[in-house]
């Protein structure tokens, strides 16, 4: 049995379909299409919850996702659970396993329900004013109490198992909302042959028509009639309609938001299947109509289980079949609450009474709950309730005072009116106006291309929200520039019109009294503490807000902030527009990380850029590093090799043999046109219109600001084509560099700019024996010392494939690169490797390159430089053109800082102790006994154990550097001091003369 | 000043909690203060609490257009920590980390200063080479930070994957431990009592339209909403809003403002110990004492006032916190907002003198004013009762954009090579 | 996620495809190596950052790759012109100032003014 | 390129497979490309130079014989030759002032095709892809997931998604999932 409140004959669900499901261990029966908060209603539960500071019994309050209440842990197996699910939104699932959350033991029996007892203690912002002292409590004791106090939900420990899915979407009109006014709206925009997305969070359509029954539309009971034009608008090519799918963000230009839960509700959903799939929307117009919600009563202890919504219990009872009590009281300021007790008197429930704290109810609705036997006391409020883990009576008075009658009931329904859900168009900052006569605040000023009908626009006569949403139907079609006609315009018929509502604290509840008048349940927001936070100085609602968390949980404030709002204005005594209103932030309900990120996951996370020769590196045990979003094979250790051994073995090699070092990440751009040495002149320090084609030379290139930006070889292939080449994670921003320069200053010189980093493989054989490895590969080039000097390019081909040769080297040895299309990559670097390992040569990788470049004196910008070293700090001011009349940072370097004595330069340093190998980032001092704060000298920016030298070698940054050739410094480690003494850059082949083989 | 303590709470309990009085007052402004501080955020009032605590002058107002605590101090995670490479960074950050530990004392306000932690996570060789800068450099001038390998991080903070098939693997971290978060209305409203209890006037809703000068080019007041105020000084602490005001008395600074995004997920039980940030995939993530995992994104692209930005900045953050943490994949986000930074061309904070006379201004924090603000206050304080920047603060001077002697805390973490 | 006008596409496209440049019309002289130490300063940083009209340069770096200016109000994000560049900086004395309907999400809440 | 040097050849995506019910994914034969960089007046020579009009409306292409040339910008074409011709040549015999660079192994390219061909790549890239705002033969640069791609509309349901190499994996491993998507 799906539960005895199940009333037969009501609701929409198929009774033979049923489905299994455990709460708290137990195991239910439900209807496929039931949440989890109608199946356990219809077995008689109600707690469901403790709430998150006085731990005190919830149930459900509403049937939508402004449940503050219900929240449960929804799992599927261990790894696919979910925190702090609305049980009034959760579909059922045959398997699914709900659990209650922030109590311990049990829920009925949770011993965190002392802090109710404690509550005095616990006022808004109590924890402002205590827990001070001793100084180190607050972290040590008092925070950890209240961090595990606090929370809801536990998160899950286990990575996520599921995938989810992204989509861009263009369309002319998205419509929001498939209630009356929405599927209206989409309907009459779909006509007009406009591409119309219509979206609803629910799992179908109908929106207020789930519960409204007294509805009819084109002469068909609402409901139906909402699934009649679904079915309509899902036939049209031109319309896409997506359910149990909340837009929940309104950003900028018309960008909107959307999550759509894909498989939540089912059983065993698809492998394949994402989860859930977010929607980024771009649509030249929106249609806003998301409806209202209506609010609860604000009185003494009306939070208990039992305690609910009028509208969700006539949702419960039209839509689900379930009642949500046998003997049911109504505490209302509104019509609506009535059309509930009348369905729910039909359905064969008894209602103890309609307490209305109006004196002169809608007309309509008096007679019919007349006719209908139902007891209505007007002028009458509900001031108290009575019962534990629910609700067992209410409190009845005449309002002013009076005797209080207690009413028994096992369920209460509440309303106090429908507040209109302005949250997108909020979100759209467009500016909102209050309504004094209906005491709401209505859209007003519309910032974005969009517009609001039905009840969020306060649109509240059925066939007026209709025709006003025929009407944007069309307009927003319009607008968004389709021509057309709408021939549709449904006639709606409702049975009462609705009058009634109020804000703010209920009678009982007032100024003066000290009860527990619920506003924000989730955070046990009461109406005392909202006077309260007045008292304490707290005028602008922000601070109110702050000061008592109302309208922070989880539902952020759907229920709570008119309710706060007005408590706040009487307590003001100022009106509620003064008093302001907390700012509607995106999302509309809270959306899943998983959701948010979509695909960018494991390897689609980031892109891992991997040369063309990756796969052989991988293959021969390299192991790598990552250099920006590139994957550098960092360096290759043999079986047994430590990483220490593995580059002393590839350093030694390269000096007394060769090495094959892989520079394909190396940035390149291939500079192109007449003006292109002019326009280098401008980019780099250097003076480049020098450089004879065939010839290489190293640049450096500074921002406007003089500082180092970027450095690298470039070489000129001919009059009008220079291959440029930049750091590996530089490349990206050079280029933008330079193309800004060129476009934005530079327009008149003829001059294009090609990256090529990805073009070429770039293959460097460095080392005695490069020329002999390479020579026999290649043709078409003269590989002899004279006619391919260091610093020359060529052009020919390797193993019958083009390349451009490099003579060129980072290691202080003869070298040469060789650039191959990049497809050919693996197979030239394979031809090379078969001529090169014969010999003893070694592949090598990063660390290696480091090590070597680093004894020869030669800086990596980056690494030896940080965005404050201007050129002379880096020793490469012989880099600086003093001829220029232009380059870009030749003014930046004049500034009086840069040229200031006791600048930080570049210099060697060597520990006393040749084995001691400094850490990079280390810092320098003079004194090594001075007192902290310590006056640093500089820092280590590199630092290795040089095999070839015999010992350790560093760079540092020193202030006034060079000026301290030959002097004693000190590295202070935690351990020890370590004396340095100050050097040139040139560790090894101090003459030079390797380079030339 | 009514003092907090527990058994002020129980006392008030008793009473039906009806005896609190108002923190701070509303007072009508006066003809002139000695001093006027524009923006009413933690800097504001906490240089005004300083002002009359510290240097004797209480004849103060902090003038704020919305309502105290609204701007940066109220939207940032609430990060606190002093490892900065600089010495004028230094200074500044641990000056302010020295007052964060005793300041609910000192204001009789629980703040919440929670020295949780502060994990900075290491990627590669190079973050590696920069954070390691940065302990020595820390060390050697008396701040806390130590380098952590992974299995030390892990165990510090045990949700990190620290797998070696990450896309980017964890190879260390760096880890001040007196680094942690603050409750930052707390900060706001804890100095706004204490000013306001030593006589400082706290005018909200009060924005200034210009700034009156004399024939010496000295500053006479502020023109406002609610009329002309008279000042002798006039400090001006207005984060994203400063080149607005200070283009008032005609002096261009080098901002830029952006929108800073940040969000919150569902409150959940307690997982996650500390601060962990990360530079290279870009995140920054804590659990507040409620339970909400707070994470700050990065800013948009583009000057803007709105306070609001797109949601790919959100979605690049979250992609780096699941790739950290793939657990949270299944957590929700509960709320987005955004602020406005005002960032500097070297994001070091500006705090000195103007070209205009008595006018003083205190700006360019970026996206690391929060944890400055006991520090930046306390010397923005002597600032303006001085005359001249106090030592700590002597380097945040506006002349070095002229000069070239930037505190280039980014350009020095450098970039990847 | 704005949407921007391309003038060189012809097209509205997404934020994603572009990259912000900062202040345009912010023209680098010509005789640099002349210029003071004030001039260097305020050619390279020194900014209005104003609350309302920017000029600013984009730069469609995943479209067409061409540099191009902005008009756009920083109160509201919205777009008032786009241009390519070179294009003189446009006067939009004609255009609106600040839309004043537009509102910040700091003026939204608080107490109302 | 000769026949020899194609043995030696090792393309990035050469062993790639993805699609799904409703989209495939194949990755495109080796081609010669060239990014063509020229002011408007060489815009006559040039297109005689490679047999081919190249075109001057924005995000326009031209396709004849196997050979493509697709506007990314005002002054930038991609010149695509599935035949493997010498763009480089043909674009130095026009005798106009330009700037071509061979980018014949920078660039892959990925043939998405099928009726949730589309649907697929906007799971990564935000332009409009409706038929009415991206017919047949337009072109762009633009942006897919965190890689940046040229894209063209091939057909109605066939898309040529170009990228640079080192980012192919990850523009497939993306098209997988958003074909996968596509199809539900």
């Amino acid at each position: 049995m799906s539960g005895a409140n199940r009333i037969t004959g009501k609701g929409r669900l198929t009774p033979a379909r049923t489905v299994r499901f455990t709460f708290d261990g137990k195991s239910y029966t439900a209807l496929q299409g039931d949440t989890v908060a109608s199946a356990l209603l219809a077995h008689g539960v109600h707690l469901l919850g403790r709430s998150f500071k006085y731990h005190r019994p919830r149930g459900i309050l509403s049937a939508g996702p402004e449940e503050p209440n219900a929240l449960l842990d929804i799992s599927r197996d261990s790894a696919r659970r979910q925190p702090n699910v609305r049980a009034s939104v959760q579909e059922v699932f045959d398997g699914m396993k709900a659990e209650s959350q922030n109590r311990w033991p049990s829920l009925s029996f949770d011993i965190g329900g002392i802090n109710n007892l404690m509550s005095p203690f616990f006022g808004a912002g109590f924890y402002y004013k205590t827990f001070m002292w001793p100084k180190k409590a607050w972290h040590s004791i008092y925070e950890p109490f209240i961090r595990r106090a606090a929370g809801l939900g536990v998160a899950p420990t286990e990575a996520d198992p599921d995938h989810y899915a992204g989509r861009y979407a263009h369309c002319d009109v998205l419509v929001v909302g498939a209630g009356v006014s929405g599927l209206s709206a989409a309907l009459a925009a779909a006509e007009t042959g406009a591409e119309v997305m219509l979206v609803d969070e629910q799992p179908e359509a109908g929106g207020a028509l789930h519960f409204d029954a007294g509805v009819t539309i084109d002469g068909q009971p609402g409901y139906d009639w909402a699934q009649a034009t679904v079915a309509r608008l899902q036939a049209m090519d031109n319309v896409k309609v997506l359910t149990r799918t909340t837009a929940f963000g309104y950003y900028n230009h018309n960008f909107v938001a959307l999550v759509e839960r894909v498989t939540d509700h089912l059983a065993s959903p698809d492998r394949h299947t994402a989860r859930e799939r977010m929607w980024q929307v771009r649509a030249k117009r929106v249609i806003v109509a998301a409806g209202a919600i209506e609010r609860h009563m604000v009185f003494a202890n009306n939070d208990r289980p039992g305690i609910m919504l009028a509208s969700a219990a006539r949702t419960f009872i039209n839509h689900f079949g379930v009642a949500v009590g046998s003997k049911i009281g109504v505490y209302t300021a509104h019509d609506s609450a009535y059309e509930a007790a009348f369905d729910l008197r039909r359905a064969g429930v008894s209602i103890a009474a309609i307490v209305d704290t109006r004196d002169n109810p809608g007309t309509g609705v008096l007679a019919e709950a007349r006719s209908l036997g139902i007891d209505v006391l007007t002028g009458h409020s509900v001031t108290d309730t009575s019962g534990k883990l629910r609700v067992s009576a209410m409190h009845v008075t005449r309002n002013g005072g009076g005797a209080v009658r207690k009413i028994p009931v096992d369920a209460l329904i509440v309303s106090s009116g429908w507040t209109p859900s302005v949250h997108l168009f909020s979100q759209s900052r467009g500016k909102l106006r209050f309504d004094a006569a209906t005491q709401r605040f209505l859209p007003d000023t519309y910032a974005q291309n969009m517009v609001c009908v039905g009840a969020c626009n306060g649109t509240d006569d059925l066939q007026a929200a209709i025709d006003e949403a025929v009407s944007a139907g069309v307009s927003m079609a319009r607008e968004a520039g389709i021509d057309g006609s709408a021939s549709t315009t449904p006639r709606g018929e409702a049975r009462f019109a609705w009058t009634g509502g109020m804000l703010g604290a209920g009678e009982g509840a007032g100024a003066d009294t000290t009860v527990k008048a619920f506003i924000d349940f989730q955070h046990d927001v009461c109406a005392k503490d909202i006077r309260l936070a007045v008292r304490e100085g707290m005028h602008s609602i922000e601070h109110i807000k702050r000061f008592t968390t109302n309208g922070m949980a989880s539902d952020q404030g759907k229920l709570s902030n008119m309710h706060g709002l007005a408590i706040a204005a009487e307590a003001l005594d100022r009106p509620i527009p003064q008093v302001g209103l907390t700012t509607f932030r995106q999302p509309y309900t809270p959306v899943t990380f998983g959701a948010l990120i979509s695909h960018s996951r494991g390897d689609l996370f980031d892109p891992a850029r991997k040369t063309p020769m990756h796969a052989w590196e991988e293959a021969h045990g390299a192991e790598f590093e990552d250099v920006g979003n590139w994957k550098r094979a960092w360096y290759y250790p043999r079986a047994g090799e430590t990483m220490h051994e593995a580059v002393n073995r590839e350093c030694r090699t390269v000096r007394t043999v060769a090495g094959v070092f892989d520079a394909s990440t190396l940035g390149k751009i291939e500079v192109v046109g007449p003006d292109a040495a002019a326009f280098l002149n401008l980019m780099y320090t250097n003076a480049w219109d020098t450089l004879k084609p065939g010839r290489c030379r190293y640049g450096i290139m500074t921002r406007e600001d003089g500082f180092v930006y970027d450095d690298g070889v470039v070489g000129r292939l001919a009059e009008d084509r220079f291959h440029v080449t930049t750091t590996t994670g530089g490349a990206p921003r050079v280029l933008q560099h330079m193309e800004d320069y060129l476009q934005t200053e530079f327009p008149h010189l003829n001059v294009w700019l090609t990256s090529t980093t990805e073009q070429w493989a770039v293959i460097a054989v460095q080392g005695p024996k490069a020329r002999e490895i390479l020579a026999p590969l290649v043709e078409g080039i003269d590989m002899s010392p004279e006619s391919m000097p260091h610093m020359s390019v060529a052009e020919g081909k390797i193993c019958g494939v083009p390349t451009r040769l490099f003579r060129m080297s980072f290691t202080g040895d003869m070298g040469f690169e060789v650039n191959v299309p990049a497809d050919y990559g693996q197979a030239i670097w394979e031809a090379i490797w078969a001529r090169a390992e014969p010999m003893g040569a070694c592949v090598y990788g990063t660390e290696t390159m480091h090590v070597l470049r680093a004894e020869k004196g030669y800086i990596i910008v980056g690494q030896d430089t940080d965005g404050t070293v201007t050129p002379e700090d880096a020793g490469v001011g012989w880099a600086v053109s003093k001829k220029k009349t232009d380059f870009v940072g030749i003014r930046g370097l004049k500034r009086p800082d840069l040229v200031k004595e006791g600048r930080k330069q570049l210099v060697g340093i060597t520990t006393k102790d040749p084995h001691v190998v400094l850490e990079e980032g280390a810092q320098v001092v003079a004194d090594p006994n001075q007192p902290k704060p310590m006056t640093m000298l500089g820092h280590v920016t590199s630092s290795y154990w040089s095999e070839n030298c015999g010992r350790s070698i560093a760079f540092a940054l020193i202030a006034g550097g060079r000026a301290k050739m030959g002097q004693t410094l000190y590295v202070p480690m935690p351990d020890r001091t370590i004396p340095v003494e100050v050097t040139d850059l040139v560790f090894f082949d101090k003459e030079g003369g390797r380079i030339n083989g | 000043m009514q003092k907090y303590s527990i058994f002020a709470v129980v006392r008030e309990a008793m009473r039906g909690n009806k005896g609190w009085k108002a923190q701070w007052t509303s007072p009508e402004p006066r003809k002139e203060y000695d001093v006027i501080i524009i923006g009413g955020g933690g800097h504001g009032l906490g240089a005004a609490y300083y002002l009359a605590k510290e240097h004797g002058i209480t004849n103060v107002a902090v003038l704020e257009k919305g309502w105290i605590g609204g701007g940066n101090t109220g939207r940032n995670t609430t990060i606190i920590r002093s490892n900065y490479l600089y010495e004028e960074s230094m200074d500044i950050y641990e000056h302010a980390l020295k007052l964060w530990e005793g300041l609910s004392q000192d204001l009789n306000y629980n703040v919440m200063y929670s020295p949780r932690g502060v994990m900075m996570l290491s990627h590669s060789v190079h973050d590696q080479q920069s954070f390691k800068r940065h302990v020595n450099a820390n060390r050697l001038y008396g701040i806390d930070n130590e380098w952590m390998t992974p299995e030390q991080a892990k165990a510090y903070c045990p949700p990190l994957d620290i797998s070696k098939s990450a896309r980017y693997p964890i190879n260390g971290a760096a880890l001040q431990r007196r680094g942690g978060t603050a409750r930052h209305d707390a900060v706001a409203w804890g100095y706004a009592r204490g000013a306001s209890d030593r006589g400082v006037h706290i005018i909200q809703n009060c924005e200034v339209t210009g700034i009156r000068r004399g024939p010496d080019g000295a500053v006479l007041g502020v023109e406002t909403n609610r009329g002309f105020i008279g000042a002798k000084k006039i400090g001006v602490s207005a984060a994203g809003h400063t080149s607005v005001v200070m283009n008032m008395a005609d002096v261009r600074v080098p901002l830029q403002s952006s929108p800073l995004q940040a969000l919150v997920s569902e409150p959940l039980k307690p997982i996650f110990p500390c601060v962990v940030m990360s530079n290279t995939v870009h995140a920054y993530i804590s659990q507040s004492d409620k339970g909400e995992l707070v994470i700050g994104a990065g800013t948009d692209q583009y000057n803007s006032y709105s306070q609001t930005g797109g949601i790919q900045i959100i979605t690049h953050t979250l992609d780096a916190i699941c790739e950290l943490f793939p657990m949270f994949r299944r957590v929700k986000m509960m709320r987005q907002w955004g602020g406005i930074v005002d960032n500097t061309p070297d994001r070091s904070a500006i705090q000195g003198v103007t070209p205009v006379k008595n006018l003083f201004v205190n700006c360019g924090w970026g996206t690391g004013g929060f944890k400055a603000t006991p520090g930046s206050a306390h010397l923005f304080a002597h600032l303006i009762a001085r005359g001249e920047p106090h030592r700590l603060a002597a380097g945040l001077t506006l002349d070095r954009f002229r000069t070239g002697r930037l505190i280039d805390e980014a350009a020095a973490a450098a970039v990847a090579h | 996620m704005l949407l921007i006008h391309c003038p060189y596409c012809g097209e509205d496209r997404s934020e994603l495809e572009f990259r912000g440049a900062g202040d345009a019309h912010i023209a680098r002289p010509t005789n640099m190596a002349d210029i003071s130490d004030a001039e260097f300063e305020a050619f390279f940083f020194l900014r209005q950052n104003p609350k309302g009209i920017i000029y600013e340069r984009w730069r469609h770096i995943h479209g067409c790759g061409r540099f191009f200016n902005a008009v756009r109000d920083t109160v509201s994000d919205r777009f008032i012109k786009t241009y390519k560049a070179g294009e003189p900086k446009p006067d939009i004395n004609a255009a609106p100032a600040t839309d004043a309907k537009v509102e910040t999400y700091e003026a939204l809440e608080g107490d109302a003014r | 390129m000769a026949d020899q040097t194609q043995a030696l050849r090792r393309e990035p995506l050469a062993n790639a497979h993805g699609g799904s019910g409703g989209v495939r994914l194949t990755p495109a034969k080796p081609a010669s490309r060239i990014s063509l960089r020229a002011r408007a007046d060489a815009v006559g020579a040039l297109s005689s130079a490679l047999g081919l009009d190249l075109p001057i409306r924005p995000s326009a292409s031209a396709i004849s014989n196997g050979r493509m040339a697709l506007w990314l910008g005002p002054d930038e074409w991609l010149v695509i030759d599935e035949n493997g011709a010498d763009l480089m040549a043909a674009a130095a015999s026009a005798g106009a002032m330009h700037s071509a660079t061979d980018v014949s192994h920078r660039n892959t390219a990925i043939i998405v095709s099928g009726p949730g061909a589309a649907t697929a790549i906007n799971s990564g890239c935000p332009q409009d892809l409706s038929l009415k705002a991206c017919p047949v033969g337009k072109c762009s640069r633009t942006i897919f997931g965190k890689a940046e791609i040229v894209l063209l509309r091939m057909s109605e349901d066939t898309f040529r998604v170009e990228c640079w190499r080192s980012f192919s994996p990850f523009v497939f491993g993306l098209l997988a999932e958003g074909a996968e998507d596509a199809a539900q």
